[in-house]
């Protein structure tokens, strides 16, 4: 499903992140949480390849899909045109794209885990999972106050949360890994609980330690560099454990972006 | 409108192949696009054994091009066999097996064991993948190694044998020359441009394998040059490629001498490329009173150029 | 800062050269900028005698580069000397004169004459232009020719000596090693890389030469492959080339190998870029406590990459 | 001079017509009628190049000069952006470049032969030949009516129009150079005329050898791919017939673009 979708709106969250609404009724009927669509920016040649981007909201009129968009932190040429984006662009959309979350079902709790932009595909994923009455907790970590972002509208959802700041400026100081292992600690054996997470590789690396190490189950949405989204490339490859022990590079566009964080060999 | 091209005893329905490589093994793309619509499927390429390949990072871009090093992760050829080409058969694809060796013998035993293969239509020989050693680019380099892979899977096959060339040679032509009179059907090029990117904050290699292969619009130029040299220097067709993009691209490199061309950086950028490149080569045809694709092939023109009134 | 470099006997201020062709004979852009301000000034490639060059078009643009066949017009070294060499001089501009002949006899005659001229700092041996048969090209494709030419120059001046060497050969490192061996002061690397553009509506080349020189942002990724693979085969000093266009772009040349670097193509988009690019090189050094260029070339990390928090 | 001068207005004449108003007071101020600006739209790879523009209009705020403006037709990248171009956006304007029309004087006549977007140049010609009292008439041809641009502006400013369009649609059918030769003939030798004319080099050859043959002054002004703009890549040559007879190359944007008729080796 590829779709010139129209810029609905543009919404500058800071200097570098923003959250891009685009017209996609087709992508919007069939993205699930943690799915992501092909992005091209332009007509031109540079950027050249698309890029990867979660669905971060579906959006809706009158109950009906109209769109999704997307939550977008500004890093190369891709974001820069995505932060510039004007209303009534168009935005080439490939997509929806990859494997899914797989939400849990009472009365298992789920704890999402987000670094940075990485909180993108938790705001469906909430959606979901609250809308199933699932106890739900964010932990989310970000480099300061002013980048964390939509916390009334998760708290609204009903959606606890756990913040932290690598400078201090708002939640605990330092990485959002603390309290997450605080609370695998302290939670009873019996009471069932599912890791989400989403940020940067060294993060998700931890978290599925962490929660392997306290014997709980994680699903973890890897960034890679991608060229294609469809499998077509080889770029995209994460190291899976096998039975012989030796790593099998899998693509991360195809067989993910989300895997069990015990299937990951972690460098 | 006939768009159809002879590349030895294949009949393609139309010109566009997809590039090996850019394609997965064409499953990928099954329910993207019909790929019986493509001329060919030319799938990654294919050693006998499975290979993991490179550690990533494996792709980055580059001014209007991109740089891959993948090393040829695959599944190998018995899996091939059996896990792609019935689905392969299934929705009628032409399939062109590129495949890759370490040594003169395993070029002869793939090529031996994918002729018995029911749906195999031809084998692209990649004798010059830049960013693996053992990928053949031995053999590619050097007009002897070439005419020695070429002959020795011609006598192992009646399938179309059509050695893949690298750029990354001082003249492809003796190359050519080479691979012709050792008896290959066609020839095709280009394959990627060595090449290396280097992030300037660490000072690092941006691919883990310090270089790579560059592909896309960027080397259009010299591609474009070297499937016209060739045209001038061997009888068979050449299947041109490097940079394709638009149908004008297309048009560019039949006009230089491919008889046939393959795209593949530019299907990452659009899957649906290949209708849009179709039609517009056949408005081109209507709008220049062009009956078969023969006529635009080598056409060329370099007399003199008149002037032309283009401000008014 | 000190951002001197040396090459041989000589020692630049800095490490931008105006690349050959790329800045006429410098005096054509005396008024735009001060050219005393550049690490040196490459002059358009001269002959002996003048030369009308190829009819127009000339270039022609290409994805992130130019196509040129310029065919080397000039003025000749005798009218170099008297009618831009005294601006030169009272400019202040450190001038390396590039120099092409049709025989080997020609390079050693220029260089005899050019060795006497007061001003002149070092020769750049044009062995490598693509766009004329008799520009060198013969001698820069092969390892003899390459040494014959060096050698023989090398008996006849005192002036640094720099082959300038061409990417479209098999192994540019072979060719690197030769002109070391033959007494090069330095290569430099790369010239422009053969290659076409075809107009698909009139089915003519674009240029009058049918093929040229592709340079620019386009070729950066392979020239940068190229310098580094020199570095790692030489020991005399590589000034690099092929789609510098910003601060970035130098600082990847020099950490590939390069010890000086070149701008031809970005100097036509932007003639201001000299200080763009020099304040951007200072700024690097300063962020990465870096004390002199030297602990910059060469500098390329290729242990395994950790990952970063990229997206945190 | 290299400017990055601000977009003040972007006039659509037609769909591929557009006049670029942008402000740039010091090009603006050295500005003499047939030289040329180095335009470089985007700071992006595609174009790569700058292009050639000659300057349209002097823009003057209560008599100073403030910027020029550029008449610009479509046919490639860098039209099209300068077709798109909005009022804010930043075009690198290097200039004024080249060898300037040299202006008659009274009681010479000034014929201007313009073709196409050919006419650019010329406005400003008019405005200082007008200056000067000069009798001035504008021979100007296009494909159609549509395409025929300021005619009252030209007459205001007390130019004669001869005009033709290649479908007849407005003035006389066929090229410029009909009406031309019949004034030609026309004209006593005794009084004086120098012949001006831009636009497609089959127009300039063609109005070169009719002032020729007729014994007229002609100074033609060019049109060649520039690279650079400053003779710098030797790209712009134009064949100029010499003593020894055999052509020899100049680079049309340091000894042009302007250049006597009988100069040019037509070919
Ligand atoms: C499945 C998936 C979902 C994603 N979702 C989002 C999202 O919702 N919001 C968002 O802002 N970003 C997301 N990303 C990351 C996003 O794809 C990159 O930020 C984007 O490609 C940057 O493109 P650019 O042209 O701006 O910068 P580039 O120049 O392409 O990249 C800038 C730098 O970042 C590095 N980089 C680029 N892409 C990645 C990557 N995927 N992983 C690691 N390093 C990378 C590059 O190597 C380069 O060093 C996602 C990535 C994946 C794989
Ligand atoms: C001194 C001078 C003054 C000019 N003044 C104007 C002006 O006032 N208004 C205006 O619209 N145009 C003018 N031109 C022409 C203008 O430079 C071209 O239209 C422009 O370069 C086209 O750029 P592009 O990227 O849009 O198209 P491109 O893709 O660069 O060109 C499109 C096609 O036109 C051809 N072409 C491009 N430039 C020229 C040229 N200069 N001569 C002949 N063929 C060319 C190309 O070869 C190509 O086939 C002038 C040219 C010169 C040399
Ligand atoms: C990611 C990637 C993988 C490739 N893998 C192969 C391969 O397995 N075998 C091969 O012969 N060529 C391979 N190539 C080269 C392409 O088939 C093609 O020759 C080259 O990319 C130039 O065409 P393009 O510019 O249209 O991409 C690969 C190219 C890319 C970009
Ligand atoms: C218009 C033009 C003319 C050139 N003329 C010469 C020349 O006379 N001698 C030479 O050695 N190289 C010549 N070159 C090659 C450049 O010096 C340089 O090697 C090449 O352009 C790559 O650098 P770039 O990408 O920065 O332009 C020319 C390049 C261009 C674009
Ligand atoms: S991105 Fe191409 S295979 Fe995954
Ligand atoms: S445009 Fe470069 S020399 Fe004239």
């Amino acid at each position: 499903m590829d779709v010139a979708a129209e810029v609905l709106s543009n919404t500058h969250l800071s200097s570098d992140y923003n959250v891009l609404a685009l017209a996609a009724p087709d992508i919007a009927e069939r993205a699930l949480p943690g799915q992501f669509v092909m992005v091209k920016t332009g007509d031109r040649l540079e950027p050249l390849l698309r890029r990867p981007f979660s669905v971060f909201e579906v959006l809706r009129e009158q109950g009906k899909p109209i769109g999704v968009s997307l939550l977008s932190k500004k890093i190369g040429p891709s974001t820069h045109l995505l932060f510039d984006a004007k209303v009534g662009d168009r935005v080439q959309c490939l997509g929806p794209l990859g494997r899914p979350f797989a939400p849990v079902v009472a009365p298992d709790e789920a704890w999402m885990v987000a670094g940075g932009v990485g909180l993108a595909p938790f705001a469906t994923l909430a959606e979901t999972l609250r809308a199933k009455g699932i106890q739900t907790t964010l932990y989310y970590g970000a480099r300061r106050a002013a980048e964390l972002f939509f916390l009334d509208w998760f708290e609204r959802l009903g959606v606890t949360l756990q913040l932290t700041t690598e400078d201090g400026s708002r939640g605990e100081r330092g990485r959002i890994t603390l309290p997450l292992e605080r609370s695998l600690k302290a939670r009873p054996q019996s009471a069932a609980v599912m890791i989400y997470a989403c940020g940067p590789e060294p993060m998700l690396a931890a978290v599925a330690k962490m929660a392997a190490a306290h014997g709980r189950p994680s699903q973890v949405s890897v960034e890679r560099v991608m060229g294609c989204g469809l499998g077509g490339c080889y770029s995209c490859v994460i190291p899976i454990k096998t039975s012989e022990g030796k790593p099998h590079h899998v693509r991360s566009c195809i067989a993910g972006p989300v895997f069990r964080g015990d299937e990951i060999l972690w460098q | 409108m006939n768009l159809s091209v002879r590349i030895g005893s294949l009949t393609l329905k139309n010109p566009l192949i997809a590039a090996s490589g850019c394609f997965g093994y064409g499953t990928e793309y099954s329910d993207v696009i019909d790929i019986a619509t493509l001329g060919g499927v030319a799938v990654k390429g294919l050693f006998l054994a499975e290979r993991e390949g490179h550690p990533p990072p494996r792709i980055v871009e580059t001014p209007a091009g991109m740089l891959n090093a993948i090393g040829l992760q695959g599944i190998g050829v018995h899996r091939f066999i059996a896990e792609k080409m019935p689905e392969l058969r299934a929705r009628g694809a032409v399939v062109i097996v590129n495949i890759c060796g370490t040594t003169l013998q395993e070029y002869v035993e793939l090529a031996r064991i994918l002729s018995d293969v029911e749906g195999v239509h031809a084998l692209e020989l990649n004798i010059s993948c830049p960013n693996i050693k053992e990928g053949g680019i031995t053999f590619g380099c050097s007009v002897h190694g070439t005419a020695d892979v070429v002959s020795a899977v011609r006598k192992v096959t009646k399938l179309p044998v059509i050695p893949k060339l690298t750029p990354n040679v001082t003249d492809i032509t003796s190359i050519a020359r080479a691979a012709e009179e050792a008896g290959a059907d066609a020839v095709s090029l280009v394959n990627t441009f060595l090449a290396m990117v280097i992030d300037v904050e660490t000072r690092r290699p941006r691919l883990s394998n310090i270089v790579g292969g560059l592909s896309g619009p960027a080397i259009r130029p010299i591609a474009v040059r070297m499937v016209y040299e060739c045209r001038q220097t061997i009888r068979i067709p050449v299947i041109g490629m490097g940079g394709i993009a638009t149908a004008t691209d297309v048009l560019e490199f039949m006009i230089a001498g491919a008889t046939a061309v393959q795209v593949g950086t530019a299907n990452f950028v659009d899957p649906l490329i290949w209708p849009k490149l179709l039609s517009g080569v056949e408005r081109y045809m209507e709008r220049h009173g062009l009956a078969t694709l023969g006529d635009l092939t080598g056409s060329l023109d370099t007399s003199a150029r008149e002037k032309e009134w283009i401000s008014s």
